[in-house]
């Protein structure tokens, strides 16, 4: 529980409290809306560019290639279980809509995690130092390969298909049927997100080892600040919409919270399974357990009118987010701990070694 | 004072702006008006404008048309606003200049 | 062509918003809707829309209201504009869809 | 219910509106409110509102005069409109407070 | 006066008058109010945590504790003379209001202010050359304390809450009255700035050095560019509100002269009389002499309806925070290098050997 | 070729063709206007400052002379002949809008060009390694001098009164000549991009090396990552404007392509003739080619109400600005090194160097 204390004091996470406690406590805090695209915009390019910088480096080997096949398959058969368990208690309007938004993806969870691990540049530095020789030998077993950035990509929208079949297939009011299905895909598919995230993944791909330099003070240091920057926005939306669960009733707020555990729990399997390497477990998981409450919402309000945003908003927002990045990370780091307990070792080595040469973990 | 014309002005759900605005240029309305910042509270709640998580935004869309064309408009827009939420409303106006 | 209904527009300055809405809210209006950022000039001054030093900016708050509930609206809202300046005007509309 | 005035609208290039206000204040109109994110569409194409490249974008504002000004204020802006493009209308409207 | 110099020719002060240039040639220069919302959040956040992070590390001791106190106690001493001094000339609405604002605090003076100390990572690269036993032994000594942050958060409401009942008890309409004193509070202790200053602040204190280190690139090395951008943005905004006060009269712009120099000038005392460092010194007498145009102008806004926003804000804004940032400044300097001579001595050393070593103050 | 491929794949260049096949996949890509507007101020403050900066080093000798008299020259000449290329096929109004824009320049291009330049601090580096004499002894010989950054303020307004007096001689209807000939002027001359660009000159020239290193991780460190946002948006608002074009046909495309070079072959010519340096003269043909979506339409749509914005702007932003950051600027750098090529040899060992210390080219 180490981590889960270290997560929890030291920035980005604190931020999003502060976000939160202003809206319990009436004050007028408010981040500006565009400044927050900005911030998320930037949040995207800086996480995409650098896993195509990694994905550059790694190539296509077998774990990429089963990374990104599994990270679809979740993305569509997430939604079916969800759904399911959700239908009865909600309708199947809502359930499909929140069924597609846990079957998606949440960047920031996803950000937020990625800063448990160290950057290459601190274990290049390290391993100048004296490391014992299995880390020395394979630095880049300690952070997950830019194959997860894509994955998260990959992830974001195909539960919306799935989310939107559902409710064509088991609603009784057929109000949103009369919507063109290609117009809902185009909406999932090309949202501006998406087009950032890939594109910048792409950028990193074929931009040399000279442009990943050159954008590296951009997109590397500012970047936990940028990041902190946007848990409080996040921590102020969330307060707004929290009081919204009020009328949707317990019941809703705990799928909030079993979701991701049961969902995590999958993805955990599945990594295990296929050999994945500590931090893409750890980063699978994380993808698993999270739920989008931007592009999955967006394209739900049109695609299923009938589901209440103020239900499937602030669940995915305001329950499981940020339950993932308070107990949620450090739990899935702790049973990816587990299972390696020799990359774990090496890992806590690396960790303290880190520490005393004054540098910090993961930027 | 000039011709008679009618104000079309309607207050609905963000998200279905896009929606609306193609609807209106499929059908070669002469020319509208867009807000795109527009918060709100009606049956649907308690829109406080933030956008990031969709949905809790309004957009505002006025008219100035002939009766007429104001007519076709209304009857087309309808069906999209009664699924979109919101409210949409008709009055009197008359040209300065067009 | 459909029911008769009165809009109602509001423009003051937007260190009033908070209070008006709350007012609003607490007597159960059926609806509004808010634009914030609002710039204009009245006897007050101009309203140049910097708003970091508070003060030099509006809010417009529209309502569309049935004869009934807009009566009681002006009124409530009548006190609170006097205090902080601006206009609030009534005119007369239709709903198309609500 | 009060008094009656005349509430005029002007939707145009966003490039003119300093001229605008200019024109306005050169007059000592009495007031006038302004909106600054306006997209449209209208017989000059497609504002969406993009003002890094100037043009692609409207303004809007909105006076609200007793009979008698409004005439003047309409004579007034009229030329200038059918430069700068757009709409201007008036319609009908009471004071609730000002 | 060569600090003088220093500070009016470096950036980041002389980008105000480029934004001052600007509106008085009738430039459209603007600078979009939700970046400048984001930029002014960003320096409360950035100035909140590295004054969290010193406190951290001094602990609560009896200078930190004195100056608390008394920075409380100035922030409801001060509106009392300087409502009485005003009131004759404009009555007690715009007297109270501008009362209130004398009494609390502006960021931005506080934060161009801190300007001219060095950062202690560049005082700790010193100390790896050769420097004089009394200061390499202390370097502390040379920087304001985490308190100063602090001593502002607490400045920055209470002098409303004696505004308003100056006004309440003064004035012959009696229109504000029936305003909720509650909501006066409300809005005075809970607006957004101090929300983000105090709750940086708590976080710089509890996250180790860990989460100092992480932050720092983006509260550290940008800061003065953000600044810049800052004061450009304040400069335009002084610019257009100046033109007010030519209706207001010369009485109000002396006022906006006079007001910090003797507000100053007490704090001076006070300093002198507690035995405030050196640097603790120059922070409160700046805290004291400056006035607030944000947050207290929006409270007196409801509060006090009646005084006339065209006076109160133009005379903080356009006449003290000018005013402040290139005379009272180097002055305040001046005066406390005059009662801490031999700091004085130490403080020019220390600097020269910054400039030798290539680094640069306060940042 | 080489330094095309560079170009083209490292960032920012390959931001804007993200930002083109968003719109062109009708994603909702969008970068916030006041975000866009932040990072363009914060573009032309940086490069102003920086300018500003070698300004003052350099001091006012006859190479700065005579590039400021040219500019200003060239900024006259280039609106007269391009305007009677246009005039037959376009008319008279949108010939004098598009002759304005193609005779004022585009800052962003400008700033892209920069890129191909190490900077001063890494040649700096450099020259602590082994170089031979002539590199060794005279680095600013590789960079720009800051008479560039003047030039191009330099040229920002003068063509839109030639582009406004073309358009009042040779235009039929008469419409906008009532407009105040001296509003335009201002229109012209204090939009707050040249306030920015030449405040922050001033303010690079008065602050010393002082000022110049506070300002660096700022204007330096982050200035790629600040510029691929901002081409990203390029990329999103010419992709919208490119569909415009469609309708105005394909000589309209076919001017956007000859004109920068014609243009920029006259500026080579004049370049060589007074014997600019060789940075100087790349840059001098690319201030030159470039044309002006920004500062000149917004004075045309007000001075020449009849010019269709629908032509001329799209022909500046969606077909002369890419054509230049595409091929434009690898031509030009490669006519540069044909009449420099003792200085390309130097150049090519420079950057060679600059790469083997695994340090970067430009920022
Ligand atoms: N009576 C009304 N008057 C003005 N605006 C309304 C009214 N009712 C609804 N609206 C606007 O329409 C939006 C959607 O309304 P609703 O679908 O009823 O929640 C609200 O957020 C308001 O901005
Ligand atoms: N006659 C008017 N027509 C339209 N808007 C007005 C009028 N008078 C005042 N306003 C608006 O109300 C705001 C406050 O007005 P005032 O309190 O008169 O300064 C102004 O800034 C304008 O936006
Ligand atoms: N019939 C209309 N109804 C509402 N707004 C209009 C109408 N026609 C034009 N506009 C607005 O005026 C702007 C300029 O119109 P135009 O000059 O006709 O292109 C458009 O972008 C619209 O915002
Ligand atoms: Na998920
Ligand atoms: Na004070
Ligand atoms: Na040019």
């Amino acid at each position: 529980m180490d981590s889960f204390i270290h997560n929890f004091f030291a920035p980005p996470v604190p931020f999003f409290f502060v976000g939160l406690l202003a809206v319990i406590f009436h004050s007028d805090l408010e981040i500006p809306e565009q400044v927050s695209k900005f911030i998320s915009l930037y949040l995207l390019m800086a996480i995409g560019f650098k896993g195509g910088v990694e994905l550059h480096e790694s190539g296509i080997n077998t774990q990429v290639a089963l990374v990104m096949i599994f990270a679809i398959l979740m993305a569509l058969a997430i939604p079916l279980w969800s759904f399911f368990l959700l239908r009865k208690k909600l309708g199947a309007p809502n359930a499909a809509a929140l069924a597609a938004a846990f079957g998606s993806v949440s960047a920031v969870t996803f950000i937020t995690a990625s800063n448990y691990f160290p950057s290459l540049e601190i274990i290049e530095n390290i391993k100048n130092l004296n490391l014992p020789g299995n880390i020395a030998s394979n630095p880049k077993a300690f952070i997950p390969g830019g194959e997860m950035v894509a994955a998260m990509a990959l992830m974001e929208s195909p539960s919306i298909i799935i989310g939107v079949w559902l409710y064509r297939k088991f609603s009784d009011t057929q109000d949103g049927h009369h919507m063109d299905f290609k117009e809902i895909m185009k909406e999932a598919f090309l949202n501006g997100s998406i087009v950032v995230l890939l594109g910048s993944l792409l950028i990193g791909i074929v931009s040399n080892e000279h442009g990943s330099k050159i954008m590296s003070p951009f997109i590397g240091d500012i970047f936990k600040g940028m990041l902190s920057f946007f848990l409080l926005d996040m921590g102020v939306v969330a307060g707004k919409r929290i009081k919204a669960l009020k009328d949707a009733g317990w019941i809703v707020v705990a799928f909030g919270l079993i979701m991701p555990l049961i969902n995590g729990a999958i993805g955990f399997g599945i990594a295990n399974m296929l050999n994945f390497s500590a931090p893409n477990m750890f980063m699978f998981i994380v993808l698993c357990a999270s739920a989008s409450y931007i592009a999955v919402p967006a394209a739900m309000r049109i695609a299923v009118p009938e589901a209440n945003p103020g239900i499937y908003v602030p669940v995915a927002l305001a329950i499981t987010f940020p339950f993932n990045i308070m107990l949620g990370l450090p739990l899935y780091f702790y049973v990816t701990k587990l299972v390696h307990k020799e990359w774990a070792n090496d890992f806590i080595l690396l960790m303290k070694q880190a520490a005393s040469l004054g540098s910090v973990s993961g930027h | 004072m000039e011709n008679n014309i009618k104000k079309i002005e309607i207050i609905t759900d963000f998200s279905y702006l896009k929606i609306l605005t193609r609807l209106l240029d499929d059908h070669n309305v002469s020319g509208y008006t867009i807000l795109k910042d527009v918060m709100g509270k009606g049956k649907r709640g308690n829109k406080d404008g933030h956008g990031i998580s969709g949905g809790f935004k309004n957009c505002y869309v006025m008219l100035c048309l002939e009766e007429e064309e104001a007519r076709k408009v209304t009857e087309l827009i309808r069906p999209l606003i009664v699924r979109s939420g919101g409210v949409a409303i008709v009055s009197d106006a008359h040209w300065v200049i067009h």
